[in-house]
């Protein structure tokens, strides 16, 4: 049923008895052409990129519990294609352009709100680094405007001016980025993905690969028995060690901890999105009017979805040093995601090793944002054996060959990406 | 989470910070760049107990190996780095 | 003073101070309360029953419940800068003069211009907006959204900074117990006998729990009685802490637990010196969870109508607060428990209208109460509240077999039962159990060291609680390694629990699950018609359980009816993960003292006071405060004080404070073979007495720091490394010295802070020198050569350290003096330079003098450059191993085509440089794939006359000489710049070397 | 040619000052000192030499050396423990200098002077305790951080030494704290707001406490 308030209305009529499942209860068959481990957004958008634009339509999407249940459904729903280097511009870009256009191609409301997203900067040298990157996004066609103090003050005139430790000197904005609604952005692909003939199959756990005499996968062993499977795509950000090593590679990456919080709602305090240039603070006001925010990863390694004080200190700290007129807005939930954090800070979408096994991960704390765009160029890969051009940087063999993609500069060390 | 360090005894998280996993030993000069890449890069990533390097750097400054948990936090041992104490080994 | 009348305040009895009257406001009316009431209570003894509007559909809304499980009764407290939206009026303690206003209402309270959103009810069903506000799209951010997000959200904030002060402490015990109930009190008991360091938190201002409302007898002897005899045995104890007003928040890993202590909240503000509220990290052995059950509403047409509450809260309104919600109070209960509230409101003179009960049995006793009291028992459910705004006036009732009846009353007091309170026993994604006889979820896993006790854990009795809970604190304690004698257990009645489940009574109209964010029993219905079954997705689509009272109320009835609909049991539905914290939380308390300048530390110089006496302006480097220009009177811009200060040092002597460098001793016979393995070049060799510049990689090949060394003994090093770096730099070293290379006999030792350093520089540098080192010491070319470093005597008995080393490219010598002697050494150079012109210069003036020199810093060593990158790659020795020599090698990192710093300067000599502009051939058109790289650094060069910078730049060397397109279109600008060495001054390095 | 003088100046000369802080309406809580001028070498014992530098330790200053996070006191000199192999030797008047310690310890140890490098504060009075929870998460309950108890830590982010002294005359519980110099101002800060509400009473000594 396509939604509109036309339809709205007539299920008023009738109570609302009228409306069907979101997406179809599937149970899984036998065999697919493509099988996508992981019903979150990347996996759900890659099975609906497969569907819509390569015409592979027989496709499964394996989730283990319930769709979105990962990172999908606990991230702090930034979209923003603002990155410094070449491979990330382009790609983030694609992605952001995709956003422009997903309620429509989805018919869905995902909510994509583009109120903007500021970085500040509290130094010469951060402000220079952001003319870089802001000249980087310009180049590649992206809109970015560096700010002074007086438009900072004008457009947020509630930062803390006067007796900040780390005054607010401007910052790097792009109207275009802002936010968007995480569990629609699931469901919506779910939605239009199983109106196309996908497969959306939940509580179904992968518990092993299946390989020919060759090595090659040609399906996986599942808590709902074994699926065939001409491909097989892993879009399972946080597991991704884990459900890899099932088919014995090892990647380079970490899985960490990262919190993220949200007050209790209050009328509309603030527009778009802001990071704090002087310490590990953002935050974005939900259209409900919660103030959502996170900061930094915890710093070790984790698959627990939960995360510790010093962390959850150091971002109310970060907070009420950028706008302390937060101090009696009280924090309502807190909560953790496993972030798959690489070894550059940037991800991997590229076939490995191993046959017929296709790997999209790495996506550290930036994996919201590339939702359509990672579901665009993974679907690429998994139709024509070949990158996407927006993801060529992406590959798993860049850092045997010391091509990394390091936004931060910081290394093989992921809790510092 | 609270960490018992060998020398400070039971403190608390933010006094420390983790490097990493324990487990890839830096290989001698001499070895290849594919054994010095793997090394550097690629990680076992445990979902369960798993040994790591973690720094008292708000304590004694020892590198600690401690083994914990990855699923729980719990941790089971706390053991100082090769070179700490080295004062008490024999010369 | 108006005297106030409290028309609906109880003639005696209650906790409240009668000859403590108080006054407040609502709305902007005046009421009066006394001291023990909460602004709820005293609403309440007022007569208000219309408090707030819901979220959704602006329905009016009473008071529900009693404590911090309150979805309905939130306000704005206080005003002005201290106004708190979402405040609780069921947990603000009354304070005279207190000011609270309704909220998410216009105009007001009672005319509502936003519940016309009740009209569109039928349309605005869960999930409504994922299925329109699609077209056209540019409409979202113009229209829809701003008009859902002012329609949305609840109280406003302030909108200035919090006025108030915050701090953090820590506190660390044996046993915590959270609830000072009968359970936790037993266990405070029992632990604190055995002799545990025991800490009790309770939220409320008053100890006691339900027995505050409940009463019963204990050992004995009333409740009461027994509270404050327990208390007093309990202050006699030395190691036994109670602390009130003190909500356990959440539980974190290795036995850390979050505490709130709303410290004075229940003032008009905070005594002057003290805090408005702290936050506590409570390090215990064990815990108890004593933090009781929270009664449970029933889903029915109707149901969120002022004047509808949970049944124990309407007992504790009329027996702790001698306050009367209503003066003819029907019951809707499904078990034994809400008959208390009968006899609670009977005791205060109360009318019952009637008690519907779900149950088809009523006990003897019950039966025989209502016909003392000549009530009505209808066995039956509630099915419609007739009433509004000011309360309710009828309650229709349908009586199992069919029949149905009308009840008149002011008041409606339900029970569902009750449900454990979970949430600190389940956040760490522990799930609860499902309990038969209780129906309801108990604690099952709790997080290591954490047990429940009482209602917590599912016993609802007063003589369970009262054991459980003793037995609990003797177990805890003993746990925690305590021995004592714990005594003899307090006893109390026993009493039986009966209860028929009854979630949701189906009917016409709208019936609340979550009242907060409207979300009904049909929206549920919705939810899994479309789908969304498990509960996660539950209450993702509906937004159950998501609001301020984080579906303490809700979650529950929530997944039964989905359970109901779905054709599934309630334990095969399950919970929602619970999340932290228990209690909303003040964003500043978890901030603490560090706001506003003490957002972080702030590390200052031996010379900041004698630099801010001159007038400096600093520069926030990290956490330190570094003199960034000393302006001078009559100077225009900074540029111009710069400039000065540049042409100073190029023209005769000046001198800048390079303390902040990262400063560590190496000690140790295996200094240098460390030092060796660190560096990229050798350092072994180098001379006692010489300096050498060091460059160090991260294991993955990238430059990591640089600074200079100095061995001033054969097992002495004294290292150096940026400002930026020094705090990663040290721990790096000790984990090459601990970890990688134990072998090493080596020492390290930070003594950042031990030297005062000034970089002395200019043509003049000796002649100052010379009047202030000792004579005896030879400052010649030769007797100290470049790079020599060495101990030097000064003139006055002091020593200090001198290095023959050169930033700015000019003759120049460091000096670092013991810290202490820092302000009297800048004292002494501007007294002993005063011949020679002396000027101190700042970081600004130090940066271009390195830039004209073509010194590489921050902005070139920023991670992801190569030593070749920075032309240092001769420095990288081929005859021995360090840290990051092989991955350094590896083909992108030695391609042909990597960016390289090169110096930059305009074609047009006036025209001013910019870091971060992009380079891009001359005459093509800026794109991704010509874009060669970008600018690093820039200064105005007074020695040139003229701006110059630093570059990486595609194949920068080679390209020396071309001339090529500076493009930074953010700010408007594009002008040629030529490409060139970039040591712009003194090539040869004749000047540092004379 | 100019007479120079070489005043050395505390860190915490400029922000400290000497008399009453805070609430006035109470006994003072908090009794804050800063003390001046001290010798502070930090002895580190070198591969293997853990024995030969506790013995030449109990040569020179009479006492064994710390082993473990305690500080031990001897007629002129405290030896406060700061790591695995390492103790702080604290002392006034000269007597215990990087000079006249170097010989001593010239083969087991390796020597750094941290005179300069840090200021020294104690903290005292009836709220001592009360006022160090809000800056520190170690245990100061007395059974846990008893007279000699010491510990490497942090305050507010910085490292720091923190021991415990001779109890005062009084009774009262004496914590010492060494803290880096270039901190020193701004912990000071942190600690006056940490301690107002119980009313200060501020000094400097050139003796300890």
């Amino acid at each position: 049923m396509k939604y509109s308030i036309f339809s709205l209305a007539r299920a008023a009529f009738s109570g609302h008895k009228t409306w069907q499942r979101t997406w179809r209860d599937a149970s899984p068959r036998d065999r697919y052409d493509v099988v996508i481990i992981g019903g979150g957004g990347h996996g759900l958008a890659t099975a609906w990129f497969l569907a819509s634009e390569y015409g592979i339509r027989n496709v499964a999407v394996l989730e283990k519990g319930w769709i979105g249940s990962g990172n999908a459904g606990r991230n702090t729903t930034i979209i923003r294609s603002n990155y410094g280097l070449p491979g990330n511009s382009g790609f983030y870009e694609l992605s952001m352009k995709l956003w422009e256009r997903m309620e429509q191609d989805l018919n869905y409301n995902t909510m994509v709100s583009q109120r903007g997203v500021i970085n500040l900067y509290h130094s010469d040298a951060q402000r220079d680094a952001y003319a870089r990157r802001g000249n980087t996004m310009r180049i590649n066609g992206i809109d970015a405007e560096l700010l002074d103090l007086a438009a900072v003050r004008k457009m947020m005139p509630f930062l803390n001016f006067d007796n900040a430790r780390f005054p607010v000197q401007g910052g790097l904005l792009q109207r275009r980025g802002g936010t968007a609604r995480h569990d629609a952005v699931v469901w919506g692909y779910a939605h239009a993905a199983s109106a196309l003939g996908v497969d959306v199959i939940q509580n179904c756990e992968v518990t092993g690969f299946v390989r020919d005499a060759n090595g090659k996968v040609t399906g996986v062993e599942t808590s709902r028995g074994k699926i065939g499977a001409g491909k097989v795509g892993m879009a399972v950000a946080g597991s991704s060690s884990r459900v890899a090593a099932m088919a014995g590679l090892r990647l380079p990456i970490e899985s960490h901890v990262l919190q993220a919080f949200v007050s209790e709602a209050i009328k509309p305090l603030i527009p778009g999105v802001m990071t704090f240039g002087a310490g590990h603070f953002y935050v974005s006001q939900s259209d409900k009017g919660g103030l959502v925010f996170g900061g930094d990863i915890d710093g070790y390694n984790s698959y627990a979805q939960r995360g510790n004080m010093p962390v959850m200190e150091d971002v109310c700290e970060g907070g009420m040093a950028l706008m302390p007129m937060i101090g009696r807005v009280r924090l309502l939930r807190q909560w953790g995601g496993i972030m798959d954090m690489s070894m550059d800070g940037s991800p991997i979408i590229d076939k490995t090793p191993v046959d017929g096994l296709y790997l999209n991960a790495g996506w550290c704390y930036g994996g919201f944002k590339a939702t359509p765009g990672s579901g665009l160029v993974f679907a690429h890969l998994l139709a024509r054996d070949a990158p996407h051009e927006e993801a060529a940087r992406f590959r798993l063999d860049r850092f045997r060959r010391g091509a990394m993609i390091d936004e931060k500069g910081v290394g093989a060390q992921p809790n510092l990406h | 989470m609270r960490i018992v360090c060998p020398f400070c005894g039971e403190r608390e998280l933010g006094e420390f910070t983790c490097l990493g996993d324990a487990k890839p030993v830096r290989p001698a000069a001499g070895a290849s760049a594919d054994e010095v890449f793997d090394y550097v890069y690629l990680r076992d990533n445990v979902a369960g107990e798993t040994s790591e390097h973690w720094y008292h750097g708000g304590g004694c400054r020892a590198w600690l190996k401690i083994t914990r948990n990855t699923l729980t936090h719990e941790i089971s041992s706390v053991e100082p780095a090769a070179g700490v104490g080295a004062a008490k080994v024999g010369a | 003073m108006v005297s106030l009348a409290q028309t609906h305040r109880l003639e005696s009895g209650g906790l409240i101070d009668r000859s403590a009257p108080l006054n407040f406001s609502f709305d902007g009316k005046i009421f009066a309360g006394f001291q023990g009431d909460t602004l709820a209570s005293a609403l309440i003894a007022n007569g208000v029953k219309l408090v707030g509007r819901s979220f959704k559909y602006h329905r009016p809304r009473g008071i529900l419940t009693a404590g911090s499980e309150e979805p309905n009764a939130l306000v704005e407290l206080r005003s002005g800068a201290r106004r708190e939206p979402n405040t609780k009026a069921t947990t603000a303690e009354l304070y005279d003069g207190l000011e609270a206003a309704s909220q998410n209402r216009w105009p007001s309270l009672r005319h509502d211009l936003m519940a016309v959103n009740q009209l569109f009810a039928p349309i605005f069903v869960a999930g409504f907006y994922y299925k329109t506000f699609m077209w056209p799209a540019k409409f979202w951010e113009a229209i829809y959204e701003p008009a859902i997000r002012r329609a949305a959200g609840l109280g406003r904030a302030a909108g200035v900074a919090d006025p108030d002060h915050y701090d953090k402490a820590w506190a660390h015990c044996d046993v915590l117990i959270a609830g000072s109930g009968p359970a936790g009190l037993a266990a405070a008991l029992a632990a604190g006998r055995i002799g545990a360091r025991v800490i009790l938190c309770e939220e409320d201002f008053v100890l006691g729990g339900r027995l505050l409302a409940d009463g019963g007898t204990i050992d004995s002897m009333p409740a009461a009685e027994w509270i404050s005899r327990t208390l007093a045995e309990l202050a006699a104890l030395p190691d036994v802490r109670i602390m009130t007003r003190t909500t356990l928040f959440g539980v974190y890993d290795g036995g850390t637990y979050g505490a709130i202590e709303q410290v004075n909240d229940h003032l008009p503000s905070p005594p002057q010196h003290q805090v408005r509220q702290r936050l506590w990290r409570i390090v215990a052995k064990r815990s108890i969870v004593a933090a009781g059950a929270i009664e449970r509403p029933i889903v029915f047409t109707g149901n969120d109508t002022p004047g509808v509450m949970m049944a124990s809260a309407m007992r504790t309104y009329v027996a702790r607060y001698a306050a009367a919600p209503a003066r003819r109070v029907a019951l809707f209960t499904n078990n034994a428990d809400g008959w208390r509230t009968v006899e609670t409101a009977l005791g205060a003179g109360l009318q019952i209208a009637a008690v519907v009960d779900a149950r088809p049995d009523v006990s003897s006793e019950h039966r025989a109460l209502a016909t003392k009291a000549g009530f009505p028992v209808l066995n039956g459910s509630v099915v419609g509240v007739e009433g509004g705004k000011d309360g309710v006036r009828k309650i229709a009732v349908s009586l199992i077999g069919g029949a149905r009846a009308e009840v008149e009353a002011d008041g409606l007091a339900v029970s569902g039962g009750w449900n454990p309170a979970v949430g600190l026993t389940s956040y760490h994604r522990g799930r609860p159990k499902w309990q038969d006889d209780i129906s309801a979820f108990v604690p099952d896993s709790a997080p290591p060291g954490m047990m429940a006790a009482g209602a917590a854990n599912g016993a609802y009795g007063l003589g369970a609680c009262l054991r459980q809970g003793f037995a609990a604190g003797a177990a805890a304690a003993q746990s925690a390694g305590r021995a004592g004698n714990p005594g003899t257990a307090p006893v109390g009645d026993d009493e039986t629990f009966s209860l028929t489940p009854l979630w949701h009574v189906a009917g016409k109209g709208k019936a609340f699950v979550d009242y907060q964010h409207d979300v009904t029993a049909s929206d549920i219905e919705l939810a899994q018609r479309e789908g969304f079954e498990s509960v996660e997705h539950l209450k993702r689509y509906t937004t159950l359980g998501m609001a301020t009272d984080q579906g303490k109320t809700s979650n529950v009835a929530g997944l039964a009816i989905m359970a109901a609909v779905s054709a599934k049991s309630i334990p095969e539905t399950g919970t929602t993960i619970y999340r932290p914290p228990y209690v909303p939380v003040a964003i500043g308390a978890f901030a603490g003292h560090h706001r506003d300048e003490n957002f972080h530390a702030t590390r200052l110089t031996p010379s900041h006071h004698w630099a801010a006496e001159q007038g400096a302006v600093f520069v926030d480097t990290g956490l330190w405060k570094r003199a960034q220009w000393y302006p001078r009177s009559g100077e225009k811009d900074w540029l111009e004080s710069v400039t000065r200060e540049v042409k100073a040092v190029r023209g005769g002597v000046g001198f800048c404070d390079v303390s902040t460098l990262g400063k560590i001793d190496v000690h140790g016979p295996d200094a240098g073979a460390f030092l060796d393995r660190v560096y990229i070049n050798t350092f072994s060799s180098l001379a006692v007495g010489k300096a050498r510049y060091g460059l160090m990689l991260r294991e993955d090949g990238m430059v990591y720091d640089d600074g200079t060394t100095s061995r001033l003994a054969e097992d002495h090093y004294f290292l150096t490394t940026t400002t930026a770096k020094a705090g990663p730099v040290m721990q790096h070293l000790e984990f090459c010295r601990q970890v990688l290379f134990p072998e090493l006999d080596a020492q390290l030792t930070s003594v950042s802070d031990q030297w005062a350093q000034f970089s002395i520089a200019g043509p003049k540098t000796r002649d100052l020198l010379r009047e202030i080192v000792d004579p005896a010491e030879d400052l010649s070319n030769e007797g100290f050569p470049f790079m020599g470093a060495r101990e030097v005597a000064l003139r006055g008995g002091i020593k200090a350290r001198l290095f023959r080393i050169s930033f700015s490219g000019e003759m120049a010598f460091e000096i670092s003096v013991p810290a202490r002697y820092g302000d009297a050494l800048v004292r002494n150079l501007m007294l002993a330079g005063k011949q020679f012109g002396v000027t101190p210069y700042g970081t600004e003036a130090l940066g271009v003098m390195r830039i004209e020199k073509g010194h590489v810093a921050g902005p070139e060593l920023n991670g992801t450059t190569t030593a070749a990158d920075l032309g240092l790659a001769k420095m990288m020795s081929t005859k021995k191993d360090f840290v990051g020599r092989v991955m350094a090698g590896r083909e992108a990192l030695v391609a042909a085509d990597r960016q390289v710093v090169v110096g930059i300067k305009p074609t047009d000599k006036t025209r001013r440089l910019r870091s971060g502009a992009h380079v891009i051939p001359k005459g093509e058109i800026p794109g991704p794939d010509n874009d060669l790289g970008y600018v690093t650094s820039v200064c105005f060069s007074p020695t040139l006359d003229q701006w110059i910078g630093l570059a990486l730049v595609e194949r920068g060397r080679e390209r020396i000489g071309e001339i090529v397109h500076a493009h930074d279109p953010l700010r408007g600008e594009d002008y040629d710049v030529e490409l060139c060495n970039p040591v712009f001054y003194d090539p040869d390095g004749g000047r540092q070397r004379g | 040619m100019a007479e120079f003088s070489w005043l050395p100046r505390s860190p915490l000369e400029h922000a400290l000052v000497a008399g009453a802080y805070g609430a006035r309406d109470v006994e003072p809580g908090i009794a804050l000192t800063e003390i001046r001028n001290f010798d502070l070498v930090q002895i580190m014992a070198r591969r293997g030499r853990w024995a030969d530098l506790a013995n030449a330790a109990k040569a020179r200053f009479g006492v064994s050396a710390p082993d473990t996070p305690k500080a031990v006191s001897a007629s002129d000199v405290t030896l406060i423990w700061s790591g695995p192999d390492q103790f702080l030797a604290l002392s006034k008047g000269g007597k215990h200098t990087m000079e006249t310690l170097s010989q001593a310890f010239s083969q087991s140890a390796s020597l750094s002077d941290q005179s300069h490098a840090r200021a020294l504060i104690s903290v005292t009075g009836a709220q001592a305790r009360t006022m160090l929870a809000k800056l520190s998460s170690i245990d100061l309950h007395p059974a846990v951080f008893p007279i000699g108890a010491a510990a490497a830590t942090s305050m507010d982010h910085t490292s720091v030494n923190l021991w415990r002294g001779n109890d005062r005359p009084d009774g009262q519980a004496v914590f010492n704290l060494l803290v880096f110099a270039t901190f020193a101002e701004s912990l000071w800060h942190t600690m006056l707001d940490a301690a107002a509400e119980y009313g200060v009473d501020i000094g400097h000594s050139e003796e300890f406490a």
